[in-house]
């Protein structure tokens, strides 16, 4: 195993450590339960948003926490959900009389975990609410019974449910959002190769020199196929098409795109994918308002993207729009 | 009241057999899941061996219930609830049943007692390729042998038979719940790592308590177990 | 080879027209000479800033152009030095009655492009000067006659002098500026594994299961020494040695720390190194009064990370601290 | 006035055998380099190529020059300010020299001048581990040549071999310039890429002007080489 690690399973722990050292005038850090969350939580008044998730996908979640964004997130190890304990910990530290709205991707454990908290908290006399992300095309709905799986579309409800927070919304009101933000956010990824978990020290799964996985998950599940490497005109119309004749989007649609790098790909191919993406959608009459290039939500060192794309209408754009910090920054 | 050595060693087996199979573990998980079943699951029970002398032995229901919280507070992905919830249901069944008994029946309550909690709480059922295609079929072993009146090494070997004949007949299940059901019909060929947890778990029960007649034994009855 | 592009041979300009299609209006594009510039360059009155350099090192420097930092770079193909006459047609289309200056890392390629561009366009009366960076510790400066390497200090070189541009310095001004900053500025990398040039297709060298390579160049050049993967503590500490050795820092020192990826290591574990770094650096008594933990400065797809330090004064302090943009973002 | 045909055989060996070894001086510069110096010879002499018939033929000098310029618009590196320069220089000496002429010494105070040029751009000398190293003996092996009266067919096959010879010995050397310089003594071993492909490009012009006289003919004596 090639990493920077000291004692892997201590690695999201001495991660997180070093986060909170990089940013002790905005971050607070709770060992006890993997919590990183806002300085100046919880905000008198203010809704609070927690995600959890597991870890391995950072900046998602614990570098997404921040004025206009998330007030704090406590993930699990590894792409493992966290245990119950942390959220219920961590609801109790976040919580205000506003409220709390958890924003949970929609796998099996993360729901659970999150699930058994809120009804903890709930009996503690804690205001909980829960918004379900499950933007991956990959999966089909209706097929598989655990539904869609959250990846990378995630970002956008942070962002528009931390905005809506940020400015006063009841809990009604971002958990609202929250869900017409899911509702019209479509994603599907790609990988190139698998990725390595610390503790496990070899990679997930195997992939040939010339082998590539269509519609992989964020925790290395296999995707949809395992097809041949292609050119990356090729790989971006196949994302497009499913995502596109997901929703649908249609002509005359304003889009946010997002292209997501996984971890292992650099920055240079991802604005590569860039151009080939706006130059497919320009060419279906899709409008790109908004764009977003980057990693937000990877799966460790897995070289591969994937893309996004969020309808947008007044009310969406104005909140992708809105002021908001995270630790992620060049400056 | 007190603990019983039978549950004691149950749960020491449990425990053990998590921790020594992190990687085998790990490895089933990764061929259709994301390969951190292992960690996860040894995250939860090496802190039960770390604080193994000082656990809640007030009657078995308080042991287990701190199994539970232990599992609950230290392990993360789906097992964390799935195997919280099975300690605590289990913990539940036994203080309500007669203590004093303790048969095999006493054990397939608790046991059916998980099943139902796991459940209740991942809305999987038998056959979608979960740690249930090998608990129900243990269950249903474990009933009939009480029915039959074996005595409990017997009712344990024949429950880790129909664990592991569980377990091995996954390979031909298709992933219905859980992150391999992503993979769809793909899943199809490879082992439910929860299931095979399951399996050996039961089968290093049934080892270690040859020597017991009666999950709430103080003691086996002839020497203490190798 | 495992990468995200059409034709090898356009890796350089697909990338930079993407770039381009994401941030209209912020960026121009001209892709005779591979130039990204802001869009309002050259700015009257103010001191123009281009960099050069191979590709491949994204976001250095084709995203780094921007308000505050530099007003263009003209890359060339990946690792390989800018043509002259891309640089010549950079200088006519940046240079202001201000002047432009050059900043170029140390290369003898990068070195021989801008200066025989500098004499072209002196000789039509454009103002030019030069700053050379050189903060890589790895190689000997007494040694070896080219000289040491430019890499990830570059960053806050390129910060300063745009810092000071933008607020009106002379020509002599900002030069003084970036000399000074690379004056106190040190950095040293280490590579888990090798990149792969999408052009030639496979890795440049070949790493074991087991090896690193300590003081590893920014284009893939060997290091220093091969040796033995090693735990991220051990690794932290001996660039840290070989980097506050050098200036040498001092206890009682304040500093801007950056942790920056090769490319393909993830977030997670920069931070994680960042939090190693720090406490480092704690321990011998010098302040990290501002940090950048990121990729800065990278090798294509090589896993792997440097350590840079620079020690502040009053003024580089204020500099690095003033307002700047750059297409890299999350919102 | 217009160019040779030994000239434009002369360009057209070079450009060919920079192209067809594109992946092999990559290969060449990654053992110490960074792998690019095939792409980057390629991506030059391919314009040269590609433009073949547009160039400017009003004399052997000012098509040289043209090339200078192609290099210098089109290649990057290291490579791009050096082979651009030898090229400009080749172009002064010829315009300078007697146009009629055209034997070895011509020839070979064009290859001094370009060796000179290189040496003012990047301050590099004999002993280096640089292209330097195969060009120098070359062009020494040339004014030998030219000095015994060798015919030009003869003097090429000394210049190559000579070039040969040099790049050959530059498996020994550390390299002092260049990015291989920063692995010191771990250079020690490696071939330098760029004094390869002299070599092959003086092998390759030995082969194709074979049957010339003079580098000003318009025309081979015999056949046209194949
Ligand atoms: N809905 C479910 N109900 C019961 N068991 C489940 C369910 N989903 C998955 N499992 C079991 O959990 C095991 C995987 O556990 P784990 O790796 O912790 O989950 P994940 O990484 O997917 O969150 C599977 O092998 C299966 O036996
Ligand atoms: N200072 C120098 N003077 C002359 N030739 C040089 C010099 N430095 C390097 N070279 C030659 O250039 C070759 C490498 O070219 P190239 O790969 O384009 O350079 P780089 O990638 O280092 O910019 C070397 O093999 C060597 O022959
Ligand atoms: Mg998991
Ligand atoms: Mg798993
Ligand atoms: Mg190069
Ligand atoms: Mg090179």
């Amino acid at each position: 195993m090639k990493k920077f690690v000291n004692d892997p399973k201590q690695f999201v722990p001495d991660m997180l450590e070093g986060l909170a050292l990089a940013n002790p005038g905005t971050l607070t850090y709770d060992p006890a339960s993997n919590l990183i969350m806002r300085v100046d939580a919880p905000v008198p008044g203010k809704v609070s948003i927690l995600q959890g998730s597991g870890s391995g996908h950072e900046p998602a979640h614990v570098m997404a926490v921040g004025p206009g964004m998330l007030d704090g997130a406590c993930p699990g190890d590894v792409f493992a959900a966290p245990p119950m304990d942390y959220v219920l910990a961590a609801t109790r530290r976040l919580a205000t009389e506003a409220g709390l709205v958890y924003i949970v991707n929609n796998y099996t454990g993360d729901r659970m975990a999150f699930e058994m908290a809120q009804e903890l908290a709930e009996a503690e006399g804690i205001k909980v609410r829960t918004v379900i992300v499950d933007d991956d095309v990959a999966v089909d709905n209706s097929t598989f019974t655990v539904g869609r799986r959250g990846v990378a579309g995630n970002f956008f409800v942070i962002k528009a449910m931390g905005a809506a927070a940020e400015r006063g919304a009841d809990i009604d009101e971002v958990v609202r959002v929250g869900e017409h933000v899911n509702s019209v956010t479509r994603s599907m990824g790609m990988a190139l190769t698998s990725c390595t978990p610390p503790a496990k020290g070899t990679p997930i799964f195997e992939l040939g020199e010339t082998e590539a996985e269509m519609g992989v998950g964020i925790h290395g599940e296999p995707g949809r196929e395992r097809v041949q490497v292609r050119s990356a005109s090729e790989i971006v119309d196949d994302l497009l098409d499913a995502i596109v004749s997901d929703l649908p989007f249609a002509a005359g649609d304003r889009v946010a795109l997002m292209v997501n790098g996984l971890g292992g790909t650099p920055i240079s191919e991802l604005y590569l994918l860039y151009g080939l993406a706006h130059k497919n959608l320009v060419g279906r009459g899709i409008e790109i308002a908004r764009n977003y290039v980057g990693e937000y939500c990877t799966s460790l060192d897995m070289a591969g993207a994937s893309l996004t794309l969020v309808r947008l209408d007044e009310e969406i754009d104005e909140l992708f729009g809105a002021p908001a910090a995270v630790p992620i920054r060049v400056f | 009241m007190s603990t019983s050595k039978a549950v004691e060693t149950m749960v020491l087996a449990i425990s053990e057999t998590a921790i020594s199979n992190e990687s085998y573990f790990c490895e089933l998980d990764a061929v259709a899941g994301d390969g951190d079943f292992g960690f996860s699951l040894a995250r939860g029970f090496e802190v039960v061996l770390d604080t193994w002398e000082q656990l809640d032995r007030d009657s078995n229901a308080a042991f287990l219930r701190r199994i539970a919280t232990i599992i609950t507070s230290r392990t993360g992905g789906t097992s964390g609830p799935i195997w919280g919830t099975a300690f605590l249901r289990a913990a539940g069944s036994l203080a309500d049943a007669d203590a004093t008994s303790g048969g095999p029946s006493d054990a397939a309550a608790a046991l059916r007692a998980s099943i139902k909690g796991i459940m209740d709480r991942g809305k999987a059922t038998v056959g979608d390729k979960t740690l249930l295609d090998a608990l129900v079929p243990a269950a249903d072993a474990l009933e009939r042998a009480a029915a039959e009146n074996l005595p409990l090494s017997l009712a344990l070997e024949r429950t880790a038979q129909a664990a592991r004949a569980g377990a091995e007949a996954t390979r031909d299940l298709e992933a219905k719940r859980g992150r391999a059901s992503y993979t769809g019909a793909r899943s199809v060929g490879s082992l439910d790592p929860g299931a095979v947890a399951v399996a050996l778990m039961t089968e290093e029960i049934a080892r270690r308590l040859v020597d017991f007649e009666s999950i709430a034994s103080a003691s086996p009855t002839s020497e203490e177990p190798t």
